[in-house]
């Protein structure tokens, strides 16, 4: 196959997160199945360092370029020079700015994916009745999918005031320290919070850290369980929808991401033009439909692998 | 009651020491012996090496080369703690003293007896010990005061305090009267004289040669870092012991000069800073050398500061040739004509990593900037600094590379008025313009300040040494506890007189404080 | 043992001599104020075998252009040293005058949009905000007798914050785009071939140079650094130059701040976050003192050169974050263990 | 006269922390109802006490004109090592191992320290800061580690309604509190602070107190970190990044000077929990997030200011008085 012998590099910005450590291991299972070579380097959130790596990757002249970017708007010299270059280009999971520039970007669709995970929520509150009081976990101000997520769960909950107050809204920067203090206060500002969504999974055990201390860890039809929904679709996130203390989980496809992604070079070095933005829509697991649908959840098959 | 001592030695004993530090030889192969009961002088110019002996003895530097022995061992401390094992207590010249501990916890803060079994100070013990040795030197502060809130005499007290509390068999006191009074100094001698009766070895080292007579046994001199000569009391006195120190007459020491004294170029008229001084009154003259007399801690360096802006003053006048001197800061005293020779030049007077043409240009470099930028013109600069630097006699040729911290002690205090040349002032204050500096370098010193008031320049000149001011001085101001206490004038200078008005106002007395002599 | 003992005395006179020579050599190395250089291209001689990329023309390039902007705000923060301060806030500068800059410039919204003066009054404005803060740094330190460690270190902290507070209001991203053409050029344009950024550090080199080496300021500068008390005495007006010494820097760490902004055509919050140690190390690899009084523009430039061409290796290596780090630390080790060295041979030389 | 007036205000600003920190209760005490509790104070403690525990390792290094920037690294390393290789060990000998991993850190620094005297510490734990920082990410290849449920439900017991932490955090307090004021090792920190070469001359072994200071602070770090993780449950990354400001705050707001020599860990450790009172009030009265980090900066560098307004008039109510009765 005239693919063999490709080299791309993976340019990620941290590895903070499960969801992000299993998609490098999926792109190297994934470039390695395809006979591609990759290399790798983490800019550790630095703009700038992320530009010279991506200007030494040019350097490397690798096939394709691989990056997740942390600000939209400053990928976008990055991308003139692989266009310069002639290198394909794919972000991640996180889209750049508008430009002239060309490269291809993959993304979950946050909003709506969110959005339809909350409305679960919703309905779920609807459904046992009275009113509740949520609280949300943002994530870093800074990231666009944060922002996103922030803004699909204040679409469903601003529609129903009539039975949800939001009563709070806590920074976490993506920091798990901050993110458990600030939901430790919040429940101690308002102990009767009862609806809960955090813009990622990995802050599943701070929440519970947190939830436990404040005697509010149920499960679902217990006796004051927090209606509580979270986003990614880690192996964290599997275990406590499997225990029951997960409502609902916004799960990104990861597996299709990967595989948008590679295609995507494979269509550029074909010398095919795909869009710009190609959206994963992703989909929502809920208690209902677990066992149907788990197949498709990446931390599911984490799960299963560390279950041996 | 001389105990006797093993094998004909005495019991404590030095040969040969010498010491260098960055290549400067300062401790020139000295010895000395001590008796136990036994108060030796040991006397000297500053910088002689009488600290710098007893650093040897109490094991904070190592002699390059020399022996000593203590009770007839080889006696050779690696460290302080070293030294106290030995059974050496150290009182330094400067306080060793922790400001933020208490008076106990100084006392011990080199080994605190502990609580049984337990890691925890003793403080009863220490408490009840502390007071037991403040009584001895009789300071009534309970043990637990902070040092930092007691004076500088009551430290001094804390630290002999303190060397009693070591059960010494020798003990240094290195000029520890500095801050006392006479009748705190007198509770001194008692002490020392109990030490010598319970048959312990001292050290005594002192400017106030008087008091050296009184209290010691014998007297060693040291000049330039090596003995000079010395022997038992009895065959000493003052004469013979500066004579050593100086090696030579002092009457030579001063260069004759005339003096035509012209305009009041400096006036100051009732300087008040609360605490500090007292409704300062003086005139300077172009062409005048004023003295300022008087005991330490007069004032005088005060007063100096304060004419150059560097302290504040509350109320009272500075003219500076007729003209008001508003807000004084360094800057504008400078553009005023004014100099200020400190008289702590290694702190305050010279950049010490630094070369001798980066020091002596350092408060001119204004005159030689050219164009909006303050462009430097360094050939013009180098020439200048090269002639002035020649013309003191600095020890050296190469200003440009030449690092001051290399230079010898003298050499520095002529860089520093290398510095002040270079600007050509008018109005000179001089604060101890020879401290620290050998013979040779003070005649030069005395030759450029001559010079100078021939060239019309008026000079404030602030010394201890009584015999320099009467020697270079055409009138002398004497100041004590912040106020003027007297004025005397040429030829009737006298060195009682000048003490006694330095004294006049006693330091215990504040209600004699208008008794001014004139 | 006797054989051995009769035939030793042969080989070391025959040693000896060379001994001798090799660590005179060394101590002479050690000594030089070029140090920094010499080690780099040792390093780059090293490294030129793994990775033979990194002699390519556009690799060198690379490196030269990667070192501009780290260049400019540590020759800031060699003032700042040399006074025996020290400013961390340049990384709060350097993301506040990206986004107040961005926010006038910018196509999308900017309070000067599509004027002719957004450019220049955008420039000012980067200038401005990096001259305050560095005036605010100074007057603390000189009239609030705080010391610099902590003034700047919430300077860095506040502004970071502040910074982020201001995109929010000016931006519904997280950073500010849209900036126009020409001043992008600042950052990643060329002029003839030559990096116009490269212009900028150039003029910047020559100028701080010329302060420090060459007129009374920079003698003032040396003077507080190595004893402040005595340079008040002789007359150094030693507020005055402290405050100008952080107000120089600040202005360095804006012009930084322009570079990096018109590199990434972004005005970001973010901006230079992750920089800080990089750029003390790179000003003390070089040779200035933390302890004041000591320090040249030419050994900045060696001590941002050498950081940078490790960096570059390590990039084009593939090297992990781990490594990044650790030779960083180590770099920095290195560093002050030679001066400790350097130090201890100076003071024996002159013993 | 002027001098008494500087009294009065040093006796003011020596009130000014408590004033503040009076003030910033009563203000979210006013806007948050929930805000005056015991259970928020509870909280308030708990979650200061890894700053507050770190904090007091600092306050010793501070004593000695040290800074020691590597704490945060040393968290996390501790805690990196806690999770990935102390997995299946129980945790009454897995925690002592961590302490020492944290003495044995601080004792890199304290050696470098010595080592390099003419160095300030500030540059050699600098590098230490970045060499540690590598080696946590080496081990953690960046990801987030976990720990055993034995830790979590630390983070969550209480004793006698008081809950671990707290617990640690007190004892470590009282023992801190008892080597600085009552063992002959604390009271020569103190000397060393104030006068290196008057410590030496008197024949305190300097180097020594220095090196003990430096694996203090490093096991304080360590303890900081169990105690973080018990709470929190997982460190990504960013564990312990730039800890050491809020934690070199906290020592300084509470009256220790950078200068060495002054301060003690009763102010350090209500500097600790000033600043967590102005963190838990802000997201109890549901601030916007983006004030957090200024509020912050705005009450250490205050802190600051009060401190050099503190020593400059310190320092001129010591300089010497030749005429002490117009000042009395
Ligand atoms: N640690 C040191 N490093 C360098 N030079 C030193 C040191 N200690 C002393 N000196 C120098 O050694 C010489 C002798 O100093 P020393 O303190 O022994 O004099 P001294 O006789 O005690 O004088 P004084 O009467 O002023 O106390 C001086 O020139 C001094 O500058
Ligand atoms: N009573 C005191 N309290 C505190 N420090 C003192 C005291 N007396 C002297 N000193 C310190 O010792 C140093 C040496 O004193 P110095 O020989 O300069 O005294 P002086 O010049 O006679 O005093 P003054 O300059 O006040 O007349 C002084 O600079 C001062 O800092
Ligand atoms: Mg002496
Ligand atoms: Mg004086």
């Amino acid at each position: 196959k005239a693919q063999e012998g490709k080299t791309v590099a993976l340019l990620f910005d941290s590895l903070v997160s499960p969801f992000w450590v299993t998609g490098i291991e999926i792109m190297r299972e994934e470039a390695a199945k395809r006979g591609w070579e990759t290399l790798e380097a983490i800019s550790n959130f630095d703009d700038n360092r992320q530009f010279e790596q991506v200007r030494a990757m040019i350097e490397r002249e690798v096939d394709g370029i691989l990056i997740i970017q942390t600000d939209a708007n400053a990928v976008i010299p990055a991308i003139r020079e692989a266009n310069a270059a002639g290198i394909p280009m794919v972000h991640f999971n996180r889209p750049p700015a508008e430009s002239d520039a060309y490269s291809v970007a993959i993304q979950a669709d946050n909003r709506a994916i969110m959005r339809e995970t909350v409305q679960f929520l919703v309905d779920e509150a609807k459904r046992i009745g009275g009113t509740y009081k949520a609280a949300i976990l943002i994530g870093d101000l800074g990231d666009v999918n944060a922002i996103q997520r922030r803004d699909g769960f204040f679409d469903i909950v601003d529609q129903n005031k009539d039975i949800i107050e939001v009563v709070s809204r806590i920074s976490t920067e993506w920091n798990a320290d901050k993110a458990f203090a600030g939901l430790t206060n919040a429940l101690q500002a308002n102990p009767d919070i009862n609806f809960l969504v955090t813009s990622s999974d990995f802050l599943h055990p701070q929440i519970e850290q947190a939830l436990k201390i404040a005697g509010k860890w149920n499960k679902r039809g217990e006796e004051g369980h927090v209606l509580f929904a979270g986003f990614d679709g880690d192996e964290g996130a599997y275990q406590r929808l499997l225990d029951g203390f997960l409502d609902a989980c916004g799960v990104q496809n990861l597996f299709l991401e990967v595989d948008m992604a590679f295609g995507a070079f494979t269509d550029l070095w074909a010398g095919e033009k795909p869009e710009k933005l190609l959206l994963d829509p992703g989909f929502v697991i809920t208690q209902d439909n677990l066992e149907e649908t788990r197949d498709a959840m990446w931390g599911f098959s984490v799960w299963k692998n560390q279950q041996g | 009651m001389t105990p006797p001592h093993a094998g004909g030695e005495a019991f404590l004993q030095a040969r040969e020491l010498s010491k260098s530090f960055f290549g400067v030889k300062v401790l020139k192969e000295v010895g000395f012996t001590l008796d136990k009961g036994e108060v030796l002088g040991l006397v000297g110019e500053n910088g002689s090496g009488k600290s710098t002996a007893m650093n040897i003895l109490g094991g904070i530097h190592q002699p390059d080369s020399g022996q000593m022995t203590l009770a007839g061992k080889p006696y050779r401390p690696t460290g302080p703690k070293d030294a106290q094992r030995a059974g050496l207590a150290f009182i330094h010249q400067e306080l060793n003293l922790f400001e933020n501990l208490s008076i106990e916890e100084n006392v011990f803060i080199s080994g605190f007896p502990k609580r049984r079994g337990l890691p925890l100070i003793n403080r009863r013990k220490i408490g009840k010990e502390t007071k037991r040795l403040l009584d001895l030197v009789d300071l009534g502060h309970p043990p637990g005061t902070r040092v930092g809130k007691l004076s500088q005499g009551e430290r001094q007290l804390v630290e002999i305090a303190k060397a009693l509390g070591f059960d010494a068999k020798v003990i240094i006191f290195d000029e520890p009267t500095t801050s006392l009074s006479r009748r705190e100094s007198e509770k001194l001698f008692t002490i020392v004289g109990r030490l010598k009766a319970q048959g312990i070895g001292v050290i005594y080292i002192s400017h106030i040669l008087g008091d050296v007579l009184r209290v010691c046994d014998s007297v060693q001199v040291l000049r330039d870092g090596a003995v000079a000569g010395g022997g038992p009391r009895a065959s000493m006195s003052i004469d013979k012991i500066i004579s050593m120190m100086v090696g030579r007459k002092i009457g030579n020491l001063f260069p004759p000069r005339e003096s035509h004294p012209g305009e009041v170029v400096l006036d100051v008229a009732g300087l008040t800073q609360p605490g500090v001084v007292k409704d300062v009154s003086l005139s300077l003259r172009s062409g005048e050398v004023l003295g300022v007399s008087g005991l330490m801690g007069a004032g005088r360096s005060e007063l100096a500061r304060i004419l150059f802006g560097l302290d504040p003053f509350k109320s009272g006048t500075i003219t500076v040739e007729r003209e008001p001197l508003e807000n004084p800061s360094p800057e504008i005293c400078m553009a005023r004509g004014l100099a200020f020779l400190t008289e702590d030049r290694r702190a305050e007077g010279l950049l010490m990593e630094a070369s001798i043409r980066d020091n002596v240009a350092l408060s001119s470099l204004n005159s030689y900037a050219r164009g909006l930028s303050h462009r430097l013109s360094w050939p013009k600069l180098d020439r200048d600094v090269a002639e002035v630097s020649d013309k003191v006699k600095v020890n050296t040729s190469d200003y440009i590379r030449m690092l001051v911290k290399h230079l010898s002690g003298g050499n520095q205090q002529k860089v520093v008025f290398a510095k002040w040349l270079l600007r050509q002032p008018s109005i000179f204050i001089l604060d101890e313009p020879t401290r620290g500096i050998d013979v040779g370098a003070k005649l030069e010193v005395y030759k450029i300040i001559n010079q100078l008031v021939l060239d019309g320049a008026a000079i404030l000149f602030i010394s201890s040494e009584m015999e320099e001011l009467i020697g270079m001085c055409d009138r002398i101001m004497v100041m004590n506890r912040g106020e003027v206490t007297g004025f005397h004038e040429r030829g009737d200078f006298d060195g009682e007189r000048i003490l006694e008005t330095a004294m006049s106002v006693g330091l215990r007395e504040p209600e004699q404080a208008d008794r001014k002599e004139r | 043992m006797p054989i051995d003992a009769a035939e030793t005395p042969v080989d070391t006179k025959v040693e000896i001599p060379k001994v001798r020579a090799f660590r005179r050599l060394l101590e002479r190395l050690i000594l030089s104020e070029y140090l920094v250089f010499y080690i780099t291209g040792v390093y780059f001689l090293i490294v030129w075998p793994i990775v033979p990329e990194i002699a390519s023309f556009s690799s060198l390039r690379n490196i030269l252009t990667d070192m501009l902007p780290l260049l400019v705000v540590a020759i800031g923060q060699t003032f700042v040293l040399i006074v025996a301060g020290i400013d961390l806030s340049v990384t709060g500068v350097i993301a506040m005058a990206s986004v107040v800059g961005a926010s006038i410039m910018t196509s999308d919204g900017g309070y000067l949009q599509g004027s002719a003066l957004a450019i220049p009054v955008g420039i000012i404005a980067f200038l401005v905000v990096g001259g305050l803060i560095g005036g605010f740094n100074g007057w603390c330190v000189t009239r609030l007798n705080m010391p610099p460690i902590i003034v700047t270190l919430t300077g860095m902290m506040f502004l970071g914050g502040a910074a982020i507070w201001f995109t929010k209001a000016h931006s519904p991203t997280s950073s500010i785009a849209g900036l126009p053409r020409a001043f992008v050029a600042i950052g990643g344009g060329t002029f003839a071939g030559v990096p116009i950024a490269l212009f900028v550090a150039i003029a910047v080199v020559v100028v701080a140079h010329f302060l420090l080496s060459q007129t009374v300021f920079g003698r003032w500068l040396y003077a507080i650094g190595i004893n402040p008390k005595a340079a008040k005495v002789s007359g150094v007006p030693v507020d005055k130059a402290i405050l100008w010494a952080f107000v120089i820097s600040g202005v360095c760490a804006a012009i930084t701040s322009m570079l990096l902004t018109g590199r990434l055509e972004t005005g970001t919050p973010v901006l230079g976050q992750r920089i800080l140690l990089d750029i003390i190390a790179a000003v003390v690899i070089g040779g200035t003192s933390l302890a004041g009084g000591k320090g040249k523009i030419i050994w900045t430039v060696g001590g941002v050169l050498f950081l940078v061409t490790i960096d570059a290796s390590l990039k084009l290596l593939g090297s992990s974050l781990f490594i990044v780090f650790a030779v960083k630390g180590g770099v920095i080790l290195l560093a002050v263990g030679l001066d400790a060295m350097r130090q201890r041979i100076l003071a024996r030389g002159s013993g | 006269m002027q001098v008494g007036e500087n009294r009065t205000t040093l006796l003011l600003l020596n009130a000014a922390p408590w004033v503040a920190f009076l003030a910033v209760v009563v203000v979210f005490g006013v806007l948050s109802d929930r805000f005056l509790t015991i259970q928020n104070f509870m909280n308030i403690l708990t979650q200061s006490s890894h700053i507050a525990i770190m904090a007091i390792g600092i306050t010793f290094v501070l004593l000695t004109a040290g800074i020691d920037l590597s704490v945060g690294a040393i968290m996390y390393v501790a805690v990196a090592v806690l999770a990935l290789f102390l997995g299946g060990i129980p945790v009454v000998i897995a925690f002592p191992l961590v302490g020492l991993i944290g003495v044995a850190l601080g004792a890199m620094n304290g050696y470098f320290v010595i080592k390099l005297r003419g160095q300030h510490p500030f540059i050699v734990t600098l590098a230490t800061l970045f060499i540690l920082r590598g080696a946590a990410i080496f081990l953690t290849d960046t990801r987030m580690v976990f720990v055993e449920e034995s830790v979590m439900s630390l983070g969550r017991t209480s004793y006698f309604g008081v809950p671990w932490a707290i617990w640690v955090f007190a004892v470590v307090f009282v023992i801190a509190w008892i080597v600085l004021r009552e063992t002959p090792f604390g009271r020569q920190i103190y000397a060393v602070g104030q006068d290196p070469t008057a410590a030496a001359k008197a024949g305190i072994n300097v180097p020594r107190i220095l090196f003990s200071v430096y694996c203090i602070c490093g096991f304080l770090a360590a303890v900081g970190g169990l105690v973080s993780i018990a709470q929190v449950a997982a460190a990504s990354s960013t564990f312990g990044f730039q800890i050491e400001f809020p934690v070199i705050a906290a020592a300084v707001l509470g009256g220790t000077s950078l200068f060495g020599g002054r301060g003690g860990v009763v102010g350090t450790v209500f500097g600790a929990v000033l600043i967590q009172t102005v963190q838990s009030g802000l997201v109890m009265t549901n601030a916007t997030p983006y004030i957090y980090p200024l509020v912050t900066a705005v009450i250490i560098f205050l802190a600051v200011l009060i401190d050099g307004l503190r020593t400059s008039i310190l320092d001129t109510l010591g300089r010497r008085k030749i005429r002490v009765e117009e000042i009395a």
